[in-house]
């Protein structure tokens, strides 16, 4: 069952199928979460209504964390069971990943400035932070530099996976060293937050969740019709009006 | 005791070859023929493990495992692997240790005598001629004594003297019990009968 | 030697040589690789000496006094343990309020008085509705924060009071 | 006929080692000049920098360590390219994966030689420079320390980065964009070990972390590079 | 058999100059990656300078534009060897010597496509940069001004470089030896300009000064280049 | 047209040839033999006026002029100076732009054709096979139409049909009033009498 969508010929017109169902779902958490955040849930006893800033910040954060260690998986895939699928959806994972990264580090930095007095402190947790993106970008150049598909794809898939120790360094980075970056407030099992927040910073996390996958099921299907543009099933398709 | 089967080789869109076999004993010698991209070089990469077959398999002494089959092979490109700032016998000695060979001056001087590079054997690699080039990755097939020998157009380069040295080493190497598969676009006077394989 | 027993010499080999490295990963972290020193560490002089460094802690309760011309600000930072005098000129950030975390970047004068020249605030990772804090705050269950990584937690509100080391309270309970 | 017989299925990892590690080496010495370059480049480019922001020798003695740690970054990552590239064009990497020895073994022996032909030159040069920020003796020893210590982990990360981009275009730059973000926490640890030092506290916490990275470096980086040239092959 | 005539020995140099210039920057857009590289490794490594000196907002206003040029001329050196270094390796450059062309105006060439490729996108970029030290717009304004002006002489300086070290082992650091004295200079007026600007002061002067750097280069360099190249092909 | 006088070839200590003298006229061609190492590939470069000669003077339409002599050069190496990234046709248009003698796509895509890339001919260099690089090198010397062909081993790389295509582009530019000074290890099956020079 997993096998079978994973030559690209049949996971193209799965992708095609899934891509708008996340799309919407993505469309509706984002409303709902929204509407949560910041007309329902409550001000904050100390940051007041800045704090609101969260339910983008955190989100996004996790999600630019999530989406390397799903791509280091798929290189995983890409490396060891010569899958080309892993490789594709590397690739249409990388630019999600940096985006969200990047609106981690944006929204971050614009919070920072409220709360803390700076919009930026070379904290382990900015830093590290910062280098994810760079991870990313990494990638990317590196995918595009190298011109024969196949290797790009493995040389991209090792870079990945030695860049994934910097993913816990981010994790832990609060524990480990003093940062400037509070320590974690969503801790399974008790977490350190209003319910009503709670619940905004969750929905808005699902909806990212569903905005990734839907726009990489999209990015995904592109990329499987560039590489695949001379077998006989993608000119079938594209003879089809 | 070299085998192949169902080997294809795709390269960007092209499919240069599909579900080739080929089966080489001891002492044999197989010449790959085909015109200009038909994907001789390509084969020789596949068999001797640099480049992965987009399907098939290749085996050795019946085994996959390429790294077994890697420790008994010798393969020759288009550009012979020399390192411009080494001289000649530098060269070859770092060779031969890396092909876990490695081999006293005075062999190695003698094979340089042999392919007749003794005027030049303190000569920096970057100043040799392109056929002296070719003579030093000759006297390295003869030092490694690797069984499966693998050349790419062997012969090119050589001069008629080179070209008859190179046929008499190579009917040596076979008639010792080893392999070669070569590609080539010219007659090679061996005394061996060789197969050939036309891509 | 058999080559599989070579190469278990190697593994082996390896192995060792990683675990001399966690030893050492583990060595760092149990000490002192901060973005803020403790007060802590500035009694006991493990501070940069006569140069700025980042002096981090909470601002202790009731200590902060204006100066009259209203911009010099004085305040102490403790971790509970140690306190130290601080001194700054400048706007404060919003969040600073006594009994919250702040990170001060300057140096210790010969007085002994640490002379800022950035103040940033370090609030902790407690998000709930004012009432619902304040209901805490009265059911004497303090706000607990982890301040300082790796080190005891402290206490924020009574620094006196022994209060218990409960499990983290569940503000999560309160609904506004 | 015995010479042609079915090699053993040996396991030896040193004579590959050996063998890479002499040539480049050799090669090195052969042209002397380019043992050189690294540490002119790093006494350049550091006696340069007072003149960007100006000789204030306060603020000199405050940046010397982390000028001098990230100098000999930008030197090392300038050697970096040559590490594979002539290799790779000449046809010896082939030849290196059909040795008869691991190739990460050969590929320990080219990060061995690059080590010594740049870390450990710039780690013993880095006093002079030391000198010329106004450090005292005792201070110039940590920072030789940091260096030989920390400078394996660049050398290794360059390694792997160098094999990665193998055959890509604007290879230079693309291996400084891949390698900067990871050098940054080398010279963060290095610098803050002599700074911490200068500082009179503890540097030992630095220290320990530069070492455990080149420890787990040392583990994994060969077998990395190895992975990265077969790739570059394929 | 007219077309094999005795050519007329006439002297054109456009034609040679726009046909190098046109290939290279297909070459460039062909692998797009590469122009962004130097814009890329010029934001990282000016992004990550504050680690190196701490980020005291102070210093860092003090130190802009110093180190919006010397992160300039870091990305222009990384981007130095590949400028011949693929048409020595392919044969191209002797079929440039062997042009219907001057080989200055192949040069010339070159030269133009490496500016537009590095120069031109690190000059304006450099805004992005300025910002995080805290300039202002009419600062940045000058400061792009002093890269427009004075990037081209970087640009000819180490094509110079790049042309004589052709061939020669450890070409990277080799150039970089050769060319970091000479760019010297231009970062002290280019940074000067924009911090006189700062200061109020009149920066025309040092504006003036690269300017006449830059014109000055424009006649010289590409015969120097071609003399450069003459001797790497003997 | 192309004359030589005394030239002498030294490279290091080796003198490979001393008071060489040559004479080709219009429709000419002429062979340079020898062994490897004896200076074939130096000789042509000197004639190309790439390398100078120890000693001695090339001539072209009776003048010593460098310059004026390479304009109506054409030189072709061991390798194949293509671009790595840009497709057949592209580097065949950056090629003869380089030449002066720039041509419409149309022309491109015939010669391309004619050396038998067409399918090819929107791959990137570094696809290519050996054979088919020194291919494109003939599609360039058959559009450029230089009058003096400096040609270092042609027949390298090519299969028989190449060779055979090459000849026919040789006799071609020979009657049409051209020369060509060749090296070459193997027979060529010229229709043009050739001379030959022995190193
Ligand atoms: C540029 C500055 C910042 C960066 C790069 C950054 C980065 C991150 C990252 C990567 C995470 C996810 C890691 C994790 O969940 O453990 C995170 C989580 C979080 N950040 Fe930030 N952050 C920045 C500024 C801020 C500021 C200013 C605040 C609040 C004042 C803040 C509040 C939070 C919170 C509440 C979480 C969730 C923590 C948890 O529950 O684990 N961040 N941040
Ligand atoms: N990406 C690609 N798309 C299409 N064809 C490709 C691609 N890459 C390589 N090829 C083709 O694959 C073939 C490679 O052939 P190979 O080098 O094995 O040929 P060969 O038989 O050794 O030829 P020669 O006799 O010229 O050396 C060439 O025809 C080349 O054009
Ligand atoms: N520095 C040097 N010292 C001594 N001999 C040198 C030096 N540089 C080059 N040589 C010799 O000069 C000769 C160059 O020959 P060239 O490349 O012209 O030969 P060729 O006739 O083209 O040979 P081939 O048939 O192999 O291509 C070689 O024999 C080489 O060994
Ligand atoms: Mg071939
Ligand atoms: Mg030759």
């Amino acid at each position: 069952m997993l096998f079978k969508y994973a030559s690209p010929a049949s996971f193209y017109p799965l992708a095609g199928k899934l891509a708008p169902v996340f799309a919407v779902i993505a469309l509706v958490l984002t409303a709902v979460g929204l509407y949560q955040g910041f007309i329902i849930a409550p001000t904050d006893f100390q940051q007041g209504e800045v704090y609101r800033i969260i339910f983008i910040h955190v989100p996004s954060a996790w999600m630019g964390m999530f989406i390397y260690l799903v791509m280091a998986m798929y290189a995983c895939l890409a490396l060891v069971f010569n899958t080309r699928l892993s490789a594709m959806m590397m690739q249409a994972l990388a630019p999600t990943g940096a985006i969200m990264t990047a609106i981690a580090l944006w929204t971050g930095a614009l919070w920072g400035k409220p709360t803390w007095g700076t919009y930026w402190a070379w904290d382990a947790r900015m830093t590290s932070t910062l280098f994810l993106l760079f991870l990313y970008f990494g990638y990317m150049a590196l995918d595009n530099a190298i011109e024969d598909r196949r290797r790009a794809d493995k040389a991209g898939a090792l870079l990945v996976l030695v860049g994934v120790v910097n993913v816990p360094i981010i994790y832990f980075s609060v524990r480990w060293w003093n940062t400037l970056h509070q320590g974690a407030t969503v801790v399974p099992g008790s977490s350190k937050m209003a319910d009503t927040m709670l619940a905004a910073m969750m929905v808005m996390t699902f909806a990212m969740w569903a905005y990734a996958i839907a726009v990489a099921l999209w990015r995904v299907r592109g990329i499987i019709l560039e590489r695949e543009k001379n077998t006989a099933w993608v000119q079938e398709l594209l003879d089809r009006p | 005791m070299l085998s192949a089967a169902g080997l294809t080789c795709q390269r960007g869109d092209a499919v240069l070859f599909r579900d080739l076999g080929l089966e080489l004993a001891a002492g044999e010698a197989l010449l790959v023929r085909g015109p200009n991209g038909s994907g001789k070089t390509s084969l020789l990469r596949i068999l001797a493990g640099i480049a992965a077959p987009a399907a098939g398999e290749v085996r050795w002494r019946a085994s996959p495992d390429r790294a077994a089959r890697q420790l008994e092979t010798a393969y020759q490109g288009h550009t012979a692997p020399l390192k411009d700032e080494l001289t000649v016998v530098e060269n070859l000695d770092f060779a031969l240790a890396l092909d876990g060979a490695p081999k006293s001056r005075a062999d190695i001087l003698d094979a340089v005598q042999e392919v007749g590079l003794a005027s030049r054997r303190n000569l920096p690699a970057r100043h040799l001629s392109q056929g002296q080039r070719r003579r030093v990755g000759l006297a390295r097939l003869v030092l490694a004594r690797r069984r499966l020998w693998l050349l790419d157009e062997p012969a090119t380069a050589l001069d008629a003297a080179g070209l008859t040295l190179f046929c008499d080493v190579l009917d040596r190497h076979l008639a010792q019990g080893g392999l070669a598969v070569l590609s080539t676009h010219q007659p090679l006077p061996l005394a061996h009968p060789a197969r050939e394989l036309n891509l | 030697m058999k080559p599989r027993h070579k190469r278990f010499v190697w593994i082996a080999a390896g192995l060792a040589v990683l675990g001399v490295a966690v030893g050492l990963v583990l060595k760092a972290f149990n000490s002192n690789l901060v973005f803020f020193y403790t007060p802590t560490q500035v009694a006991n002089k493990e501070v940069p000496q006569g140069k700025p460094f980042r002096l981090g802690g909470l601002v202790t309760a009731g200590s902060v006094q204006r100066d009259s011309n209203g911009l010099t600000v004085r305040f102490s930072v403790t971790d509970t343990a140690k306190s130290v005098p601080v001194s700054y000129t400048g706007i404060l950030p919003d969040l600073f309020k006594e009994g919250k975390g702040v990170v001060a970047q300057g140096r210790v004068g010969a007085d002994g008085v640490f002379t800022a020249s950035e103040v940033l605030a370090k609030h902790d990772e407690n998000y709930m509705a004012p009432e619902a804090a304040e209901a805490l705050r009265k059911a004497g269950h303090p706000i607990k924060g982890e301040m300082f990584a790796g080190e005891k937690p402290v206490v924020t509100q009574q620094p006196s009071a022994s209060s218990p080391p409960s499990p983290a309270p569940a503000p999560a309970g309160a609904k506004p | 006929m015995n010479a042609m017989a079915e090699p053993e299925a040996e396991f030896a990892v040193l004579p590959g080692f050996v063998a890479v590690l002499r040539r480049d080496l050799l090669l090195a010495w052969r042209t002397r000049a380019e043992i050189a370059q690294p540490v002119i480049f790093f006494i350049m480019v550091a006696s340069l920098f007072p003149l960007g922001i100006g000789a204030d020798m306060k603020l000199l003695a405050r940046v010397g360590a982390g000028v001098v740690w990230a100098c000999g970054v930008l030197a090392t990552l300038l050697s970096l390219p040559r590490i594979f590239a002539q290799d790779h064009a000449d046809g010896t990497l082939e030849q290196m994966a059909l040795s008869a020895y691991p190739l990460s073994a050969i590929a320990g022996g080219k990060l061995a030689a690059h080590w010594l032909t740049t870390g450990l030159p710039l780690s013993l040069t880095a006093p002079v420079i030391g000198l010329q920020f106004g450090m005292d003796a005792p201070t110039q020893g940590v920072l030789v320390l940091s260096l030989l210590i920390g400078s394996p982990i660049l050398s290794m990360i360059g390694a792997i980065a160098a094999a990665l981009t193998l055959g890509a275009r604007g290879q230079s730059l693309l291996i400084a964009l891949l390698v900067l973000p990871l050098y940054v926490p080398v010279v963060i640890f290095g610098a803050g070990a002599v700074e911490s030092f200068g500082a009179g506290i503890d540097h030992g916490a630095h220290l320990a972390l530069l070492g455990a990275g080149t420890l787990a470096g040392l583990v994994a980086t060969p077998f990395v590079v190895a992975a990265a040239i077969r790739i570059a092959l394929d």
